[in-house]
Formats: structure tokens, C-alpha cells, sequence
């Protein structure tokens, strides 16, 4: 189980490596538009990023690449949802999100934001559904994937922090 | 993801999603289970040896047509799971309702 | 012959698109390290663009991934070529690139931009060089692939607009 | 990119650059073209028939090698290329300097 906290409030869980990142000269900053189909190109930035840090092994590459999608998706089918119940946004605000990926020796990060509805979520307590529930799986698969999953609402944006520690 | 679909002599249709089943596929695929068991093949094995990429809706697309093809009175097999599939299947626990079988050919025998 | 202008300076020959680009809520952006190794993502966030845009004919898509790539790729060769020779660089600051893709019904457009060293470029003056030349050949093949090629300079940062027309 | 190298009962070598020919796998090709002239290749075709990209970099390294080719005495000759490829010829003029062939097996023919 990660390192987690959900809207707690305060900076107690704000994970370190997030300073690290917003100065790391080789993290890859993609923002798009929070539809399905930008997930293939999701896919492809993290081949990108493990194609240029063999310190990151298969098991955690399959896990974090998981995880991400997991979140990403999430992000693209709740986080709008109401939106249509929403007074009409400014075009140039709607639907958009950020993602930032890191391998570092020690850990492979992603952090991503998008400017949809307030999460309330506890992801300390997150569990699998029953056997044959055919949704409600995908935190509760991230958290287990990950060291740390963390979330934090801000000035109008959901972040998220995911990491995997190496090694 | 590509999704081939073919029945076999014995009536077992075997369905192999090739590349990523994630979000968009997995529509595409709960479709195609269910279109199968809705068209009389109830049996149906899943070949995931080219399944690069396995998220939470494609196990719910996975766990989808297995409920269906029990009700129809058949059931939904999975066969030659790449390492990304069983990372997933273990992480939820769904290694046992899922439980990954060695070929195809043999995913009905027991 | 595309429009063009080159560090003239003044808001004469900025493509009017830009203005438009910043607000799309569709654009593309990514950022990255300037090595050769992210044009491969650059051609699948192309890809991903253009699979989204059918308005968008296939000799442009061929014209518009070169021109993108040409300029991506003198931006990796030549934007930070006499970086060894600068006094060493705060990390958070070295060789990166912004990258923006637009399709619009009327054209597609991308931007970059670098904090590389200053071009000086007169990109209204290009020409082909000689038939058996290895190189030199880039800017003179995008500016004839598109129907936009402009260039500034602003607060330290090469910029570049691209765009075809389409229809 | 990947590129297959081979040498035909002729002593002609043919080239096939799969897939993007850019800044990256240029640098390639061109060793390529070198190491087969100074191995006593100097009869090549590059096969661009899956050739999906092509920059300036891709068309110097096969101008480098068709120099190269030409200084040993023999000649650099591109066969099937494809649209994106062509439309790069066409607007570098370099359409007679670098003129296409039908098919590999005859690009020597003439
Ligand atoms: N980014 C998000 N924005 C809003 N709500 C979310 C977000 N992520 C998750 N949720 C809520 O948490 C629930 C559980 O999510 P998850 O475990 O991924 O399963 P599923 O997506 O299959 O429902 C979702 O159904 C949704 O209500
Ligand atoms: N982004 C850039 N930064 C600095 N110099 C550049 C840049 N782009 C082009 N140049 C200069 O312009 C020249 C011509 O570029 P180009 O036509 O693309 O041919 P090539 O890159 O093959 O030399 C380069 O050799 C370089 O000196």
C-alpha cells in the first residue's frame, strides 16, 4: 500500500519529489485535451521515457504504465462528467489536462492535473469490488501498483502524484 | 487494438485482442462478447498472448462477457496472458475468476 | 513561397493564428529535453493530430511532419551547439523545447520554441543548395512545404510558427 | 528505423530502410552506405518502398552514399519509394539526381 493522502489538507503529504521534478531538465510535460483518445499518445510518451532509463525494470514498467492510464482515464471519464450540468465554460478552459513524467535513479513519477469537478476521494481507503463487478477496480489497482499515490485539490485543479521507487 | 474473431469447429469462438485493451478498446471488445453469446456461442476463449496493455476496463470488459456467457449457459476462458495481463490479474486478485490457461486449443478441456 | 519573417522585429508578420492557438482548447503541447531521441514522439503526437483531423489530406500531413521535423531537428543540432562554450547553465534551464500542434478547418499550425542560443536567419532568403550537398537543405524544404514560416526572437527564446493551408 | 542489408547473386547490395528515415536513423543508413562502398559494395540500391518518413538528413545520407558509391567507381540507386518520399524529392529538385526505379530487381537494368 502507498504513501497516500487525499485532500487532507496542508502540505503533510506532499510528496518530495515534486519539487524535484518542476526542475529536472529531462521530464516531459504533455498537455491535451482530456479525451479517450489521447491515451494512445499517453502510451507513447511513457515508451519514450522507459526507452531512455533502463533503470526502470519490466514489473515496474508495466505497473506505473498501469497506473497512469488508470488515473488518466479516470480523469477523462469522471472528472467532466458534469460538466454538461455546468454553466457553459470558456472553450480555451474546458477539458484540458497536464501530464509530467520523471525517471529518476530512485523512482519513475508522473503528476498529473486537469481542471474538472473536485475529487472527494480517500484513497486511504481504497478496496476491489466484488469478483464480477465489472467496474470500480482502477484505484484501488493503481494503489496497489504504486509506492505512492497522492491527490490534492488546488486553485481549481485536481493534482495527482504517482511514483514507483526503483530498486 | 485490433480484435480478431473466429469460431472454431467445435463451436468455440476464440477472440484475440491484439495491442493495448485499454478504455477505448475495452468498449469495442464488451461489444464483441457480447454480440457473440447474444449470436448463440456462448464458449468463448480470449487469447491474450498479444495483449500488450491491460487496465481495469478491459477487465471489466473480460469479466463482462464471462457473466454473460454463464448466463447463456456457456463460459469465458483466458488463455496465454503476456506479463502486463498477469501483473494485473494478480494485483486484483482476479487470478482465480480469470484463471489463465496454457493454450487455446485446451481452454476448454477442464 | 511561404510568408516569412525573420527577427525583423515588430508585430508586422506574426501569424495571426497564434492568437487563435493559445486559447484552442484541442492544441497539443509538449514539452521535452532538445535530443534527438523525442522526434519519435514528436511524430506520434503528428500522428495522433492528424488522426483526429481528416480535414487534414495526406500530402499536407506529409508536408507538415517534415517541415515540423526539420525545424524540431535544426533546433536539437543547432540551437545548442556552442553550449559547451556558455558558462555552465542552472540544469532547470538546459535545452528544452516547447512544442504546440493545432488543425483548424482552415490549416494546421504548429509552434516551437527554445531556449536555445539567438538565430539569425533571413528566412525570406533561402535557397536550395547544390545538387551533390549533404546538408543544408532543411529550412529551404520547409519553407517551400509550407504556406506560413516564421521566426522571432523574444526574451531569450527562439520562437517558430509553422502552418499549411488547407483546401 | 531498421535496416536490412543484403547482397544479391550480382554483387549488388540492396538497402531497406523500414519505416522513418530521420535525423536519428540517417546517421545509420549513412554508415551503412560507407562500410558497403569500403567493403567493395559499390553498386547499391536502397529499396524506399517502407520508407514511411524522409527529411533533409535522411536524403543527405543518401546523397553522402551516392557520392561515395560513385567515387569506387559504381552508382546509388533508389527503387520504389514511397509517397512521402517522393514528395521530399520533389521539392529538394533532387527527383533526377536521386531518380526512382520501378522495382529493385531492375534498377541497374538502365
Ligand atoms: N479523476 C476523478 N474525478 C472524479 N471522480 C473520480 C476520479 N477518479 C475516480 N473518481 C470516482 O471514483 C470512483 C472509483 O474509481 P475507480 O476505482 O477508478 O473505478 P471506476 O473508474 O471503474 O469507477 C469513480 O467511479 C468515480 O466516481
Ligand atoms: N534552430 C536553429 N538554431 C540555430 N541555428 C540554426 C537553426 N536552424 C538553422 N540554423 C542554421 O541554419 C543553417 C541551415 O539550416 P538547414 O537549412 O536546416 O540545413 P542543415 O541543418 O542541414 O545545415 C544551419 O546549418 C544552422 O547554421
Amino acid at each position: 500500500m502507498p504513501e497516500s493522502a487525499a485532500g487532507r489538507g496542508g502540505e503533510a503529504g506532499r510528496p518530495a519529489v515534486l519539487d524535484e521534478l518542476a526542475a529536472a531538465p529531462h521530464r516531459l510535460v504533455l498537455s491535451a485535451a482530456a479525451d479517450p483518445e489521447v491515451m494512445d499518445l499517453v502510451h507513447s510518451m511513457l515508451e519514450h521515457l522507459f526507452a531512455h532509463h533502463p533503470q526502470v525494470t519490466d514489473p515496474i514498467r508495466m505497473k506505473f504504465e498501469m497506473s497512469v492510464i488508470e488515473i488518466l482515464g479516470n480523469i477523462v471519464e469522471h472528472a467532466y462528467a458534469h460538466d454538461s450540468a455546468l454553466p457553459a465554460v470558456d472553450p480555451s478552459e474546458a477539458r484540458r489536462f497536464e501530464i509530467q513524467l520523471l525517471a529518476t535513479d530512485r523512482e519513475v513519477v508522473a503528476t498529473l492535473s486537469d481542471n474538472g469537478m473536485p475529487v472527494s476521494l480517500d484513497l486511504g481507503d481504497l478496496s476491489m469490488p466484488d469478483e464480477l463487478a465489472e467496474s470500480g477496480r482502477g484505484l484501488a489497482l493503481a494503489a496497489s501498483a504504486l509506492d505512492t499515490l497522492w491527490f490534492e485539490r488546488v486553485e481549481g485543479r485536481n493534482h495527482w502524484c504517482l511514483a514507483c521507487n526503483l530498486g | 487494438m485490433e480484435l480478431d474473431v473466429s469460431t472454431r469447429d467445435d463451436g468455440i469462438a476464440v477472440v484475440v485482442p491484439r495491442g493495448r485493451l485499454n478504455m477505448v478498446s475495452a468498449r469495442q471488445l464488451k461489444e464483441t462478447l457480447s454480440d457473440l453469446v447474444a449470436g448463440g456461442s456462448a464458449r468463448i476463449v480470449v487469447d491474450l498472448g498479444e495483449t500488450t496493455f491491460l487496465d481495469s476496463s478491459g477487465l471489466g470488459a473480460l469479466i463482462g462477457g464471462l457473466k454473460a456467457a454463464r448466463q447463456a449457459g456457456g463460459d469465458l476462458r483466458v488463455a496465454r496472458p503476456t506479463p502486463a495481463v498477469v501483473s494485473v490479474f494478480e494485483l486484483t486478485n482476479l487470478d482465480r475468476v480469470l484463471r489463465a490457461r496454457e493454450s487455446v486449443e485446451t481452454a476448454f478441456d477442464a
